[in-house]
């Protein structure tokens, strides 16, 4: 009765399904990675201002400890992920691109690397403030990609009220299995975090929402649902990209949020299953976050899983360790749809970073194909989840017609989720003129 | 070394050279029944379009030193359907013509595939029938004895000569009977395809199949043709439900004429549709509505080309009033 | 439908003799007016706005001229009060709405020496019309001009983004297409028989 | 301000007097309408002459034999000659010997690209409609003006039947246009295969006039008697 | 205004609007007599000569007027000047010959709504003298005539088969109807213009350095 | 023909009815002059003329137009714009009665001399082929993070085809040509362009902020902070800042070909009005003829 399962799960309009790829890992437990000789941890690894270092050169520093302080309240503390000795403070690259301030540490070989002493949280004794204060203390962001720092999203402005915390469990890119991993294993720890939240954000409610090709998981997570009345776990269908939070909130809760707006103003805190999950542990412990679970996969990885990462690793050291086959050369941090190549092996895993996936040659060499003009085909139109236009904003794009896309045809909603350069059938690289034309008129915004 | 690339980093698998490759599967059998019923006239017809649609294609991209675009496959679409519309015993030079005007005038003018404002294929029949209105209207009966030994005598006329025109073997189409004689073909004839008229036009029952085929495998949308359909089937039912002795019944407006081949494949080409999905609606109520007023008060039998070329031109327009609302717009507007 | 029917003439005017398309009237400020879609509607509302003064004006004065017996003033009269109406228009609207008189531009005064306006007049006084069979004709005539500029206009913003060969750009790109409007606009010939 | 700026702007905000306009409008159109009238004047009689001409060959092309034409009205008061503004209007025309030939109306109807403009000619004596000649049409090239061309089509007015039925107010049988190759009646235009419509107009035109005035017309054809004296307009 | 005035007469004056500044084929003036009557050579011709007639009369009489006329009256003046020499033209051609008249239709009476003549009269009559003004009128309406010209005999020739009302393809010709028709009108023009726009391109190429032009370069980097 | 009364009368009648028209328009085109007649300053279509129209913005209005409204207003100086030729600008100077500033003249100065030849690659781009595009993947496939990715954004928006490209795939600014529009400046990604005035001769080629050997590992012209400039040079005119040569063009009067002589890479140079620029002697030699791509080795399993 599998195809009567279309009827079962609700999902939202337009989107794209994609063939999910994720049966290489979802099986493999998460496993932990050693540390790599050197760390490079970037000063900023979020959305937002920079952390400010609080170290020397040659300074030694235990795992755990803060080596670069918040600046200001869109900003967040980092943790060593390691403990060692200080190396340098230098320019690093990074998957964005430009260089930046990057603090790099030799780990102590040998050592235990034991977590150092810290003072733990009275979570029911606190107030709302002094909780968001102990959230932006942890260091934490949304490990679900954007890298937002979480305790932003829990300061919700004046005047509007949160009665629902979405816990967002869709992980609808193909190949990762984090998400899909730390439900299985920890979901405990994970119903811990959302009810933290929850009381932070004096919701009401709290609903997960799951995609149904993960079924074991939301198994065992109703398994664990006694004593927390308040938690939902709704199904919903596999449907890219249905991870999006405001498609999500518009699925699970049918509320719209506004365009250019965000989720508190239709009274939503979305958070991702993983940045819950950490915060459940980090949180009473008031620990910091210091590490993260990827999954590894792609054609040519040969030893694919779901590893827990020491934050600053390089990408070298991790290709170094689960090895690979064929000429590794389409690196991606992230997922297939959304994620970014990097430039040069010597990037760290961040962060906000979900995944590393390694294509090698042939999987690369079947997607080229030739790019023919628009033939208006529409299957863009009917992909686009944003009710956007990506034909005629293409074209625009192509004739630098920058104003136009954005003042008649809503550039600036578009969120690039590749749902149209993906059906193109004259393969024109939607997403990247899109987001060329967004650079533009963000500059131009700016020098105005 | 490594590859920098952009996201998405996967595609989906249907390419536009392919979604052509399976449009031009999809109108074989139609051209074989072409052939069937036509003889040899109609095969000769076929080719000598098709390749003038080709070779005008290659010129072009020598003119304008340009790789060759033959391979994306639409010029033999263009060339196929084009001679699809033409009646069986058209002068194989005035065949070569069209094609020509369809690539060059439809087509190259506009840079190429993607371009067009205009279907090519019906721009160049639009041309043709203004330019030789009598060879265009002059219908041979389907499923003749000696048709595949013969050629049907007007086809092989010489080049710029009028065609020799042969009153004996001329007939009617359907709609024209009923539009000038008042006489209905019985739908079994239309619907398998039993009655002269164009080439491709004549069995309904095959296009629909062929057609159900490409929407089914997904290389073409479903909205256009529903929309044709269901509005020319509504229209034509009013008018039939006020007067049934003067105007046909909508089965016979589906079945006739080249309603169905316009509405399964030349309406829906890409290039010349609105790309919105709402304007796929009003492009085909426009379509399917113009047809049948033509037909019904226009001066000539059969309306869906004509229908077709001014639903094209109002493309631009459909497009700027049903471009699709923005996730969020709504709410957005009750905050203000 | 009856050839001398209002909805006769409007349609005759408005498709089926569509001044623009099958009579070659009104051709210069179709092709130089037709580059914007904001524009071509405008400058079709403005030119149907003068089209309807000028029909009521030629009917008057016809009137005049038939009493007299001087019809063979009939051409020079015409103009001069027509071309007079437009100025007085322009004039008025550069005054009170400058916007509107700067997104005509210099073509207000090109509405006056239009085919479109002048034959128009001639036209109705050839074909006899009363009163309302005129004004019947002009809105058909001004909404054929602006059915027509509207559609070139769409499609000439819409080849903006083409590709187009260095060949057909420019003029020549918008004859042909004024061709293939026509060619499709012969779809409409003997409608309403 | 520099004096040249002054003067310029001095020069543009001066306004011309109205007198000026008045007297420079007036008198360009005065002496216009005097330039016009006067050509006119002048090329008067030779384009009445053409028109004249014009007509003639018309109306001698529909009706044989005729040499010499009249025009006449018939108005609620009855038969008058010359052109009369509410009447309907046709020539008679009659022979050498001052005989009368035949009557010949004006006529048009809805063709395929505009209207049909004819003039047709009535033989009072077989009471038939002897044939048509087009005075303006926009047919296409090549098919509409078949018509003209295309002998079938113009064998059926030969003799044209145009009866008057017995309650002298129309047509005893009205004039249609059949399917090509099915005429079957004397009153029956067979049409042109190709050129169905403008063939269908003719007959239309023909009809149309025809029902209305000849039931009209055939109380005064004793009257109608050529007077050689009359001006010719 | 700060250019002078320039009152020389050169060869300029004349062949300027015969080929640099073709009232047709360059400036797009005086688009609907082009269109409409030049589907036999006769009528182009008939057209031609008329409009040359009325362009030259009509701009020396404002060229004698120009420093009489206030330019609040201008437009008004120079159309009742120009439709007072189309009236007469319309007179001379009914007498001359109807058939002729009525194969022109209305639209020797709309050669006074000619934006070639208006434009001449205001951008050349109303600033030069009447000896330089009437040389550069026979230059429009040379360039004028021969544009018509150029419409006509294409027109006709593939339309019917004839030239000049000669047959000249012989009687089995197959007439290509739809250069009679409306849309053959616009289709003869526009390709005349991209025959001129094909030579200018090649004389371009032919001479151009190996730089590229810029205009959509980003496009067809992108797209093709 | 004779005259017969009949015509006569109608003589009388044609010219008194057309005087009559004639006075009427007259008048009535008198009455919307006085009250419909909008004032607008002739002088502004005047000087419209005599401008470029370029509409590229350099003068610092939208577009010719309202510079010319400007201009007539007394607002702006006609040596603002820097399309026109001086002659021209002299005319509406002279036509106005104002003075012409000559503006300095500035022209568009690159600041990397990375071509293909010197600068290394580190990954292979493959997408758009837009400095724009490449630069928001990773910031491009070169090795060093500022360098000119040479995908030609900026020749594109040039109006003034003022940008060609060497063979290395190095803008190249045509002096002559460029009217400092600024359009490249706001184009570049990398922010490699800027509007120099042609007296700014002493000249930084390079972006680049990494140090020392980290800078020299991906291209033969950076500058690596080696500060042997600056002690050559007057006191203060360059300095070091974030490991790049910076000048202070307020002291470019201390300016002179001293500070480039012992350059390592010659990455700082001296340039010459549309002269190719002058490197230092004791900078090494650039050997290489064609471009070069590094390939960073990837591990082996
Ligand atoms: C400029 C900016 C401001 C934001 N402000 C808020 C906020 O006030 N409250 C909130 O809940 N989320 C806020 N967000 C977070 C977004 O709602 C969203 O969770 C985050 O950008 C990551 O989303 P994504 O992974 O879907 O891109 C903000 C995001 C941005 C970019
Ligand atoms: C197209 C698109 C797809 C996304 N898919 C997922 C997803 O599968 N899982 C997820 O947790 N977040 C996904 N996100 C991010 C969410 O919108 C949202 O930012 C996130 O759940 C917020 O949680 P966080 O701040 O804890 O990361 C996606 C965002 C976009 C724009
Ligand atoms: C360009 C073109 C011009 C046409 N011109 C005419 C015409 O002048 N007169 C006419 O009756 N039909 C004309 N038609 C219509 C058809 O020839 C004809 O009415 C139709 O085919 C009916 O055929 P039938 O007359 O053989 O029954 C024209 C059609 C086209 C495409
Ligand atoms: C479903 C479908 C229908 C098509 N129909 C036509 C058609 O009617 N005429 C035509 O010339 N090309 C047709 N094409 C081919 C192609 O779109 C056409 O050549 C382009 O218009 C050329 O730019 C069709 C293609 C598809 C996929
Ligand atoms: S990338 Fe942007 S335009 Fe494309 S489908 Fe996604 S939201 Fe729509
Ligand atoms: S999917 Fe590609 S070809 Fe189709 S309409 Fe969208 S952009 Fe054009
Ligand atoms: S200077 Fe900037 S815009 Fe120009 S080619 Fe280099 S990177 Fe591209
Ligand atoms: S190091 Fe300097 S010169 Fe070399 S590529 Fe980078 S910015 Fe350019
Ligand atoms: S000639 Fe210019 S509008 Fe007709």
């Amino acid at each position: 009765m599998a195809f009567l399962d279309i009827f079962k799960y609700k999902t939202f309009e337009h989107g794209i399904h994609l063939k999910d790829s994720k049966d290489r890992t979802c099986d493999q437990a998460i496993r932990r990675l050693p540390f790599s000789p050197i760390l490079i941890v970037p000063l900023s690894q979020h959305f937002g201002k920079p952390a400010k270092s609080i170290v020397r050169k040659g300074q030694e520093v235990v795992r755990g400890e803060v080596i670069a302080q918040s600046d200001g309240f869109m900003s967040v503390p980092i943790h060593a992920p390691a403990s060692g000795k200080i190396k340098e403070i230098e320019l690093f690259p990074t998957a964005r691109g430009p260089k930046t301030e990057s603090i790099v540490i030799e780990t102590w070989a040998g050592a235990s690397q034991r977590l150092g002493q810290t003072e733990a949280n009275n979570i029911s004794q606190m107030s709302r403030e002094e909780l968001i204060q102990a959230v932006q203390n942890t260091g934490m962001v949304g490990l679900g990609g954007a890298g937002f720092p979480t305790h932003v999203k829990l300061s919700v402005p004046e005047g509007y009220s949160i009665d629902t915390l979405v816990v967002n469990g869709c992980e609808c890119e193909p190949y990762l299995t984090t998400d899909h991993r730390l439900m299985l294993e920890h979901p405990q720890e994970l119903l811990q975090g959302i009810n933290m939240l929850m009381k932070t954000l004096g919701a009401k409610q709290a609903i997960i929402g799951i995609e149904d090709n993960k079924m074991d998981a939301i198994n065992a997570i109703k398994n664990q649902l006694s004593g927390f009345e308040s938690i939902h776990v709704k199904v919903v269908k596999t449907h890219y990209p249905q991870g999006s939070e405001k498609l999500l909130i518009k699925v699970l809760l049918g509320r719209e949020v506004p365009s250019g707006g965000f989720p508190y103003q239709v009274g939503v805190v979305v958070q991702n299953i993983a940045t819950l999950r950490q915060l459940g542990v980090l949180l009473p412990n008031n620990q910091g976050l210091i590490e993260r679970v990827i999954t590894v996969t792609g054609p040519g990885v040969k030893k694919p899983g779901n590893y827990l990462v020491p934050l600053g690793t390089p990408i070298r050291f991790l290709l170094d360790y689960v090895g690979f086959s064929g000429t590794a050369n389409h690196l991606i941090l992230g997922g297939p749809m959304m994620g970014s190549t990097v430039s040069s092996l010597d990037v760290p895993i961040t962060k906000p970073v979900s995944g590393l996936l390694v294509f090698n040659e042939q999987s690369v060499e079947k997607e080229t194909g030739e790019i023919y003009p628009c033939i208006k085909c529409a299957r863009c139109v009917e992909a686009c989840p944003m009710f956007l236009n990506p034909s005629m904003l293409g074209q625009l794009a192509a004739k630098r017609e920058y104003e136009s896309m954005q003042e008649d045809y809503n550039l600036m909603d578009c969120f690039e989720c590749g749902c149209c350069s993906y059906v193109c059938p004259s393969n024109i690289p939607l997403v990247q003129y899109f987001r060329i034309s967004k650079s533009v008129m963000r500059e131009r915004a700016v020098s105005q | 070394m490594i590859e920098l690339r952009t996201s998405p980093h996967v595609k989906g698998t249907l390419s536009l050279p392919q979604i052509m490759r399976h449009v031009v599967y999809a109108l074989l059998p139609i051209c074989a029944f072409a052939v069937y019923q036509f003889g040899l006239s109609a095969l000769a017809l076929l080719i000598v379009v098709t390749l003038s649609c080709v070779l005008t294609e290659l010129l072009f991209n020598r003119l304008a030193s340009k790789n060759t675009t033959i391979h994306d496959n639409s010029a033999y679409i263009t060339g196929i359907l084009l001679a699809l519309t033409l009646p069986p015993g058209f002068p194989l030079w005035m065949g070569a013509v069209a094609g020509f005007v369809a690539i060059a005038l439809g087509k190259s003018l506009f840079g190429g595939i993607g371009f067009n404002p205009f279907n090519p294929a019906l721009m160049g029949r639009a041309f043709v029938q203004a330019a030789f209105p009598v060879a265009i209207t002059s219908w041979t009966p389907a499923a003749m004895n000696d048709r595949f030994s013969q050629f049907i005598p007007s086809s092989l006329s010489f080049p710029f000569a009028l065609p020799s025109v042969n009153d004996a073997i001329s007939e009617a189409t359907p709609l024209a009977l009923h539009k000038f004689e008042a006489t209905t073909t019985s739908f079994n004839h239309l619907f398998f395809g039993f009655s002269s008229g164009s080439l491709g036009e004549t069995s309904s029952l095959l296009i629909m199949l062929c057609g159900a085929y490409l929407i089914l495998r997904g290389m073409m949308g479903w909205r256009i043709p529903a929309a044709i359909l269901l509005s020319s089937a509504v229209l034509s039912g009013l008018f039939y439900l006020v007067d049934n002795s003067q105007y046909p019944s909508p089965i016979f407006m589906l079945t006739s004429g080249g309603l169905m081949l316009g509405a399964l494949f030349m309406a829906t080409d890409p290039v010349s549709a609105p790309v919105t999905l709402k304007g796929m609606w009003v492009f085909g109520f426009l379509i399917g509505i113009l047809t049948i007023i033509i037909r019904l008060f226009g001066g000539l039998p059969e309306g869906i080309m004509y229908a077709i070329l001014l639903a094209n031109a109002s493309v631009p327009l459909i497009e700027a009033v049903t471009q699709p609302r923005k996730f969020g717009w709504l709410s957005n507007r009750d905050e203000k | 439908m009856p050839t001398d029917s209002v909805s006769f003439i409007f349609l005759n005017a408005f498709l089926m003799n569509n001044f623009v398309l099958a009579l070659f009237l009104g051709i210069c400020p179709f092709l130089g007016v037709s580059g914007k879609l904001k524009t071509a509607w405008s400058m079709g509302l403005a030119t149907t706005l003068v089209m309807l003064i000028s029909s009521l004006s030629a009917y008057f004065i016809n009137q005049l001229l038939v009493y007299f017996e001087i019809e063979f003033l009939r051409l020079i009269c015409y103009i001069a009060v027509i071309a007079s109406a437009v100025q007085l228009v322009e004039m008025s609207m550069k005054k009170f709405s400058p916007t509107l008189f700067r997104a005509l531009g210099i073509f207000l005064p090109l509405i006056t020496t239009n085919c479109a306006i002048l034959g128009l007049a001639l036209f109705q006084t050839f074909k006899e019309y009363n009163l309302i069979q005129s004004l019947a004709y002009s809105t058909g005539a001004g909404a054929g001009f602006v059915l027509a500029i509207v559609l070139m206009a769409g499609l000439r913003e819409k080849l903006e983004l083409a590709n187009l060969p260095n060949t057909s750009q420019g003029a020549a790109m918008s004859l042909m297409l004024a061709g293939m409007l026509s060619l499709s606009f012969m779809g409409f010939a003997g409608l309403g028989n | 301000m520099t004096d040249t700026e002054q003067a310029i702007i001095a020069m543009a905000a001066k306004k011309t007097s109205s007198l000026a306009m008045v007297i420079t409008l007036g008198l360009v159109a005065m002496l216009s309408g005097l330039l016009v009238v006067i050509t006119w004047q002048l090329t008067l009689e030779p384009i009445e002459k053409n028109k004249r001409i014009m007509i003639e060959k018309a109306i001698f092309q529909v009706i044989a034999d005729a040499q010499y034409r009249q025009t006449y009205a018939i108005t609620n008061k009855g038969l008058v000659s010359g052109e009369q503004g509410d009447g309907l209007p046709f020539y008679a025309a009659f022979d050498k010997t001052g005989q009368l030939k035949g009557i010949a109306i004006a006529s048009a109807a809805q063709g395929y690209a505009g209207m049909v403009n004819l003039l047709y000619g009535y033989d009072p004596v077989c009471e038939c409609i002897r044939g048509f000649s087009i005075i303006k049409m926009a047919e296409t090239p090549g098919l509409g003006d078949k018509i003209l061309t295309d002998e079938k089509f113009l064998t059926n007015f030969k003799a044209l039947d145009a009866r008057i039925d017995s309650d002298n107010n129309a047509l005893k049988n009205a004039i249609v246009s059949v399917k090509h190759g099915s005429k079957s009646n004397p009153w029956e235009v067979d049409a042109i295969s190709g050129a169905t419509i403008t063939s269908k107009a003719v007959a239309k035109a023909i009809n149309q006039s025809a029902q209305v005035i000849l039931p009209k017309l055939k109380p005064y054809i004793s009257q109608l008697i050529y007077t050689p004296v009359e001006k010719q307009e | 205004m700060p250019i002078k005035e320039d009152h020389s007469i050169t060869a300029d004056t004349f062949l300027d609007g015969v080929w640099k500044d073709n009232p047709v084929f360059v400036m797009l003036l005086g688009m609907c007599p082009v269109l409409a009557v030049t589907n036999s050579v006769v009528n182009a011709l008939a057209m031609g000569i008329a409009t040359t007639f009325v362009l030259i009369c009509s701009s020396v009489l404002i060229s004698l007027l120009r420093k009489l006329i206030p330019k609040e009256v201008r437009i008004a003046t120079y159309i009742v000047i120009i439709a007072t020499f189309v009236t007469i033209t319309d007179y001379v051609i009914q007498a001359i010959s109807l058939e002729l008249y009525n194969a022109l239709g209305a639209f020797i009476q709309l050669i006074v709504v000619n934006c070639m003549i208006l434009g001449r009269a205001e951008a050349y009559a109303s600033k030069n003298k009447p000896l330089k003004t009437m040389i550069n009128g026979l230059g429009m309406g040379l360039g004028f005539t021969i544009a018509l010209l150029c419409l006509g005999s294409v027109r006709e020739l593939l339309g019917n088969g004839s030239l000049l009302g000669f047959s000249i393809f012989g009687a089995q010709f197959q007439p290509w109807v739809v250069m009679i028709l409306p849309p053959g009108g616009f289709f003869v023009l526009g390709s005349w213009l991209l025959l001129f726009n094909w030579i200018e391109e090649r004389k371009k190429n032919n001479t151009a350095t190996s730089k590229v032009s810029h205009a959509g370069a980003a496009a067809s980097k992108g797209a093709s | 023909m004779e005259f017969s009364s009949e015509s006569i009368n109608q003589l009388l009648l044609t010219a008194t009815f057309m005087a009559g028209l004639g006075i009427f328009l007259a008048l009535l085109l008198s009455f919307a002059n006085r009250y419909l007649y909008v004032f607008e300053d002739p002088r502004i279509d005047e000087v419209e003329e005599l401008l470029p129209h370029a509409n590229c913005g350099a003068c610092g209005t939208p577009g010719c137009r309202p510079f010319a409204e400007a201009l007539v207003a007394r607002e702006v100086d006609p040596g603002l714009c820097t399309v026109n030729a001086i002659e021209m600008n002299q005319v509406i100077a002279d036509f106005l009665g104002v003075e012409v500033t000559q503006h300095e003249q500035l022209v568009a100065r690159l600041a990397c001399a990375g071509g293909s030849h010197v600068a290394h690659t580190r990954a292979n781009y493959e997408g758009l082929k837009t400095c724009r595009a490449a630069a928001l993947v990773s910031g491009g496939g070169k090795g060093c993070s500022w360098a000119c990715l040479g995908l030609e954004d900026c020749g594109t928006v040039c109006d003034f085809d003022a940008i060609t490209f060497n063979k290395f795939s190095l803008p190249v600014v045509d002096a002559d040509l460029c009217t400092a529009c600024g359009d490249c400046v706001a184009e570049c990604p990398k922010d490699l362009f800027s509007l120099e005035p042609v007296a700014h001769k002493l000249w930084v080629a390079c972006n680049n902020k990494d140090n020392m050997d980290e800078s020299e590992a991906h291209c033969d012209v950076a500058c690596n902070a080696c500060n042997r400039c600056v002690s050559d040079a007057p006191e203060g005119l360059i300095t070091i800042q974030n490991s790049l040569a910076t000048i202070d063009y307020s002291k470019n009067g201390l300016a002179s070909q001293v500070a480039i002589e012992r350059c390592p890479t010659g990455a700082i140079v001296w340039k010459d009005y549309n002269s190719e620029s002058q490197r230092g002697h004791q900078s090494h030699k650039i050997i290489r003829k064609e471009p070069i791509h590094r390939i960073e080795p990837l591990p082996r399993a």
